[in-house]
């Protein structure tokens, strides 16, 4: 080959970096192991962190997937392709992403979606850069100050931050309701007109405590006072619960959240993948990808990348986001997961996780000084105080194998001695005795 | 499989999966004004209709386990499975993000690990593996420029530099980041135009976005002039290291003067694209950035490892995500280089930029035009077709799709947008010689039929489930969501 | 790929999957007259190259994942991908054979659990599981007969009774126990010659094999009266248990009066062909064989479970394996039981019966001429195209051939060799309606094309990687291994 | 469909059946549980079962097995196909065959292989049956008498079981040479003439205590005494070992063992896949399944399978074996850990296990009282003498998470006291350490 190129090392091919760039010996790199001794290595550092069930939910939730979503979604014609840029030796990606924009807006109500963001965080800053872009005519968009957006009542700490940090640059400032009683306070809401009236409103459903928010109400008054509807939701909640497009009188604009639940493994919270709809009539200003069906030359049916003038490839610097790589992969396996389930299906996790968090709100408030914090329906995590400082308490709780809960000290020093638990349709009377033990004993030891 | 039944069209009322069903549970504690009235238009399928619905559809793709896959700019190269492998064990894909540090110890080492990797790879003095994909990094990295400059209170610096071969992750980061982006030429020879560069900087340069070797396929000689002149300018550089699979092992961008950058690692360090991600785009910076790194990331603190994340960070541009980014990613990248080692990462630039040029020179000589003849190729390079479309009429994008016919999925087209009619080859070090020379008989067996029967390769593929698709009608006529016939 | 490229045409010297390789050990300490001189000739690939072929290679395979495939016997029906999760478990993947019972409970106890199970839904009184497929549980079975007698002292009878449309299987066993076959008729209406099977009865009768349903598709209605006549003859009844899918959960073979039987866990109880295997065969027996099961076998003593083989068991056949059988199917099967319970047992035999039916019906209403069409179908039928090989010259295999076209595999075709240019169609109980009308569509089609154009479905297939293949020239002009063309 | 039929229940599909026979309730059987619930019932029997290293071979050997190797495996096209009738519809399956008969008789040295048969133990039977059928002018094959095969040393006590088992019906005896020095005892070997010539000899290399057999010698005598030699080998050991086909001056006639060693995890012993190789000159004596290469109609390479007229569904009673049902897949999983390994790597885990054993031993006879029982070269496999009944001291090692070895005083009595040991590529210093510190502490407290 060398010959053929007309050099005689490959050194030679590297001539036209100078000297001086050449210098480094990454002599603080080890020397190269076989898969073997890698997998070894790593086995046992994964060993270490090997516990016993987990009742910790907050945006990432242990639910059983089918042995068959990853059989399948890890094929190698699936995991090793790229983008579908060519769409005809890609009708197997595009098919099924199409598959999955109509599954994904039949469980939110609304009628498009983009082929997945990140995860729900930054799906939150993107569906709120979005709204601004959507809600030109709102009368912030004509001054100079910032475009306010709101964000109605307790939504997780974390999608808050990643929104702020997206969207600071560009002059967006997230203000939150506050929360009472572990809900929106919608008299905060109220006062938020004039100068202070936002662009748009963001409420997460079921919200990060775990409770239901006034979501009908939140909407309607978004609505009455020209701001867009960002619905924050759980995919799997959504199998019995009203979708965001059936919010108050008109629905929600935008809906988005993580994807996690529906076959993505836990996995330290990556990969995921972010999910975002809207309705047609915004789907001009939705980033990321779009699948649509369109026929060949012989007129038989197949599917393409669409809309791609939104994209950064095309527009460049006046593209609607500079998402490119997503989280494709992660889509190929809750679309095979939405299809095993079905409508039944889904809905069956759905009230089994709710069941089973009952179940073990029972077990845990009855050890003495442990209480619910906030009352009301809940979905499948619910806020509960334990008397003691929380983070000590999770700490000790690990120590016993059980992964039992967020403390909230961190986000609310209110909440210093409030654990944040859950359980999915995995945790079996066992597994809740199992907590109440360890419970008991890391409290009253 | 009919081309185009979709999963709805093959599901029937009430069919299910019925081994994936929990005991249902009792919500009649739930306000029904909370609850759905409609269960959700999902498929209705058994078990094997999902399983070979799927696995019949994931035949209708190209992939590196089927095919040569020279997508220039993207690192279509093999990803060892055992990477896969490492990233899977229970242990870390059962690990809740928000376990406690105590009970994560070995997934909080493997990150540590990682972030010492890449620091002594880039030669950067910290590393956030935060952000999600390279266009994550980016916006991580001029969000740190920005926050710099803020911090010094330089706030009128409202512009980012990047050249016209760019990719559009660049200036649309900018834009992002609430920049204005200013463009800059690239020369005749591949390499940015520095004169035009020096004319452009001036008070209002935040900074410039360079990929070196850049998306001509080139490495940028005047690399080190460049960053002298940016920085003399008060600007910052940026790398996208979008091409470190070129030089890893070899040349660090911390050593050329760059200020911050990302890598990304689902394409120089194993991660497969997925049909499109997961990614993983971490961000090192030099000294003078790290209190603006996002966070969160590892520290060790004596024998134990913790997270670095809210206060303690003040300057931190902040999260990015919900959580700590793309973990599993993370973990196929430390594998992955844990089996390198240093030696072989010197190795994957070497075979990477040795295929590069091999196959650059069979094209050549079987008379493809180069867009830069007179430069080595980094690990890619560009051919263009400006000619046999004038000549015969059959464009770049004509090529690449008869190329599907023979097998081979076509290389990048159109991009970088200032080559008329090319293509962006990278072959990858993990392809052999055998593979090489099979497309260059390809593309000599499809530019004899250009010049044959140009209609057929006008009309191509003809080989594959469908024929070249209408994408004026997919844009015009949208149909995005599958609308069932009413039952 | 090129077709018949093999793995060895696409390797070359020194090519290498490296990270495969773990440091080389010294052998100086072994005498050089032990040691190779050369090294075997096997690829020389990197894994890129050997996940590539066989990744394509697999693509030119038909499969229960990818296509109908209604092959009658072999119930080719969908195995929970649940089930291969659970066998593949790391305790009990990395399990060795040989660890002590005090380190292997929890295995033990799933072997305990699956022999009750089958005991339960055969009705016999013992299981042992070592046979690794439905031959060799048929030897072990036929084994035992031959060891009750000797045992008894009765070594004068040396015939075993098998039907006509006996599986291969059947009389090949019979001879690999020392037996002599005798064939007995099976009767216009599918079921044995009751009439025939009494006069071949005698004091030279060791047993008889039997399918119920049998291999024609039909049940045997006058069982019980059959085992009565074997039983007062002096003989034992075998019941070759590869159609159980028929019944599970309905009736039991030990009800029928059976004396042992062997199960295909790999038909009925969740365990994918593999392209060959692999199987597993248990073998179940009533009381008096007993003492003649192969070993080792799972007992439970108090809480524990162990093995029971060599001394303990004096009158055993013996061992049959290495070590213990196909634990990995097994399992499987285990796992499979598991989840369907009683009622999704029923169920199985249920829904293939249904599924069975229906196609039959569907089939005889367009005109196909079905074997026995006075019967009922079992959870399969057999149609016959003597009409069409007479009238048309289009025979049983090429309306397989054509169906392979369509994007269906074939039915068994000319077995049960006593029905003439037969098709023996099982589409098994996890197919849909809309999957088994397709099916008759297709071979509607193909009859219309086979009056229309018979040389057309004559030389079929035509849209597969290879046309129909030479098989007089494989036997022939025998090339079972790759030459290398020397280097 | 019940319609379609013309029956009004699915009972009446039933209706052939008399009443009597349907009696049975099956109500000993559980209701069925879902997927997660089955998995979560077997992780927690199979968790039971985790132990630390491994140092127990004896026929099934704890090698690396590359990730890809079963990543590919297990694809649905491989794992879910039947048995390749239909040639033109299973072309994958055919071609990975032949080339398996490729590599497998690279191995041996032979020049025709089967498709694969059950295991080790089954392909020993089959062997001796094979050569019963090929060596039809002995002259022990014209009188009544049995036919005898000589076991000339130590061969594995189980692969003998189930050859005699298998074997037993058609009146062949297998008759042990016994063993000197835990080698084969010559001067046995070379009694055995007149009445008592063996049809054939087997002889395994390395042998059951993993040393080295003196083959020459032994496939010479057979030779000279018209005895056909049946080797049972270690396919690892086959890149450094000399094969089969160049055993003595004429080569071995049949080469059988267990390819388990190739790709396929330990799991209790099976499924894995015995293999079977002999001359051309005998392939119709050869049982089980059979590739050819042919062509199409079109002229092109094709494979198909050939000589069936071997088999039971064409020969019925006539077979030479009653196998239909073979380990597909294991070859399968076989044949792509070939390809990844090549020559070179093959023989770089042969040569790793060996040095690794030597390791082990030298750690192990450190300890007071242990001592190596053989001398001579072996293979990746010794006999330790322990000095104390070696079942207890295994039970203790294992109740310690180290599978130590196999305690052979339930196949030889005088080696009560004596374990047999193994380590493969897969054993660091580490585990040898653990196993030496766990050792000392069961023998010496
Ligand atoms: C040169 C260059 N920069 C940036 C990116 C963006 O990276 P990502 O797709 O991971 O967001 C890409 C990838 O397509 C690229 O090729
Ligand atoms: C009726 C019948 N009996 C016996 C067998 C033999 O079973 P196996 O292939 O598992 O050895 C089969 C399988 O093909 C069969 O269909």
């Amino acid at each position: 080959m060398l010959a053929r190129i007309g050099v005689t090392s490959i050194d030679a091919l590297f001539d036209e970096i100078e000297p001086a760039l050449k210098t480094a010996d990454f002599s603080e790199i080890d020397d190269g192991v076989d898969e073997m001794t890698m997998l070894a290595e790593m086995a046992s550092r994964a060993r270490r962190d090997e516990t016993g069930p987990c009742f910790t939910g907050a945006g990432c939730y242990d639910h059983h997937i089918p042995a068959a979503v990853w059989d399948i979604a890890a094929r190698g014609e699936f995991m090793t392709a790229y983008t579908p840029y060519q769409a005809e030796a890609s009708q197997g990606t595009l098919q099924l992403i199409y598959e999955y924009q109509t599954m994904i807006t039949a469980l939110t109500a609304l009628t498009v979606s983009n082929a997945s963001v990140y995860d729900g965080g930054s799906a939150l800053g993107e569906a709120v850069l979005m709204a601004v872009r959507a809600n030109r005519r709102h009368p912030s968009m004509k001054t100079d100050g910032p475009r306010r957006v709101a964000v109605a009542g307790a939504c997780h700490p974390h999608y808050v931050d990643a929104a702020a940090t997206i969207t600071r640059n560009q002059g967006i400032e997230l203000v939150s309701t506050g929360t009472s009683g572990g809900r929106a306070s919608l008299d905060a809401l109220a006062d938020m007109t004039g100068e202070r009236a936002p662009v748009a409103v963001v409420v997460q459903q079921p919200n990060f405590f775990g409770l239901m928010e006034p979501v009908d109400e939140i909407a309607d008054w978004a609505s009455a006072n020209g701001a867009l509807v960002i619905a924050v939701v759980n995919p799997t909640s959504l199998a019995i619960l009203r979708p965001p497009g059936e919010w108050g009188a008109n629905g929600a604009d935008i809906a988005c959240g993580d994807g996690q639940p529906l076959g993505i493994p836990m996995a330290s919270g990556g990969p995921s993948f972010g999910f975002m709809c809207t309705r047609e009539s915004h789907v001009r200003q939705l980033p990321g990808r779009l699948v649509g069906r369109t026929v060949d030359r012989d007129n038989r049916p197949g599917f393409t990348l669409t809309l791609q003038a939104r994209e950064q490839h095309i527009r460049r610097g006046k593209a609607r986001s500079n998402i490119c790589t997503n989280q494709g992969l992660l889509v190929t396996a809750a679309t095979i997961y939405l299809a095993m389930m079905g409508p039944t299906g889904l809905a069956r996790i759905a009230t089994r996780c709710h069941e089973r968090t009952r179940e073990l709100l029972r077990t845990l408030v009855g050890i003495e000084g442990v209480a619910t914090r906030f009352g009301g329906p809940f979905f499948h995590e619910q806020v509960i105080d334990v008397g003691q400082d929380a983070d000590r308490v999770a700490g000790d709780l690990a120590a016993r194998g059980i992964v039992g809960g967020l403390p909230l000290g961190r986000y609310f020093p209110e909440l210093r001695d409030c654990l944040l638990v859950c359980a999915t349709e995995k945790r079996t009377d066992d597994d809740i005795a199992r907590f109440g033990d360890a419970l008991e004993q890391v409290l009253h030891g | 499989m009919t081309p185009g039944d979709t999963i709805f069209d093959i599901g029937s009322p009430g069919r299910r999966a019925s081994a994936q069903y929990p005991a249902a549970g009792d919500v009649s504690d739930l306000p029904t004004s909370c609850l759905r009235t409609q269960p959700p238009g999902l498929p209705e399928v058994s078990e094997l209709q999902a399983v070979r619905h799927y696995t019949n559809l994931s035949a209708r793709n190209f992939s590196i386990d089927t095919q040569f896959y020279p997508l220039g700019s993207c690192t279509m190269k093999y990803n060892p499975r055992g990477a896969h492998r490492a990233a899977s064990l229970p242990g870390f894909s059962n690990r809740h993000p928000l376990a406690p540090a105590s009970a994560s110890q070995g997934f909080l080492a493997c990150l540590h690990d990682l972030q010492e990797t890449l620091k002594q790879v880039t030669g950067m003095a910290a590393v956030s593996l935060t952000p999600m994909a390279g266009a994550q990094g980016e916006f991580a990295g001029v969000a740190m420029i920005r926050a710099w400059h803020d911090a010094r209170g330089d706030a009128g610096r409202r512009e980012i530099l990047v050249p016209t071969a760019a990719h559009g992750t660049n200036p649309a980061t900018a834009v992002m980041c609430g920049y204005q982006v200013r463009e800059v030429a690239v020369a005749e020879d591949g390499d940015v135009d520095v004169a035009a560069l020096k004319e452009a900087l001036g008070e209002r340069t935040a900074g410039i976005m360079l990929t070196n070797p850049s998306t001509c396929g080139v490495f940028e000689r005047r690399i080190r002039e460049i960053a002298d002149a940016v920085h003399t300018a008060g600007g910052l550089l940026y790398y996208d290291g979008a091409n470190l699979n070129a030089i890893l092992g070899n040349v660090r961008p911390g050593d050329m003067g760059f200020d911050v950058l990302h890598m990304n690692l689902h394409k120089t360090f194993a991660t497969p694209h997925g049909g499109g991600g997961p990614g993983s785009g971490p961000v090192g910076v030099a000294e003078r950035l790290v209190p603006h790194l996002p966070t969160p990331f590892v520290v060790r603190d004596g024998d134990a490892y913790r997270w670095v994340e809210g206060d303690e960070m003040p300057g931190s541009i902040g999260r990015l995500s919900a959580f700590m980014g793309n973990a599993g990613i993370l973990l196929r990248a430390l594998a992955y280089a844990r089996m390198l080692g240093r030696e072989g990462m010197r190795r994957v630039a070497e075979y990477a930029t040795l295929n590069a040029n091999y196959l650059m020179a069979r094209l050549a000589d079987a008379g493809f035009e180069l867009a830069y003849p007179e430069r080595r190729a980094s690990h890619e390079f560009i051919i263009t077709f400006r000619n046999e479309a004038k000549t015969l009429g059959v464009t770049a994008m004509d090529f690449a799709k008869r190329l599907l016919d023979f097998g081979f999925h076509a290389p990048t087209t159109y991009f970088p947008l200032l080559v008329p009619e090319c293509f962006l080859i990278e072959p990858t070090e993990t392809e052999t010689k055998a593979e090489l020379d099979a497309f260059v008989d390809a593309m000599v067996r499809i530019r004899a039929e250009a010049e044959a029967d140009p209609e057929r390769v006008r009309t191509a593929p003809h080989t594959l489930p469908v024929s070249r698709l209408d994408d004026v009608k997919a844009a015009r006529e949208l149909d995005l969501t599958h609308v069932r016939s009413p039952t």
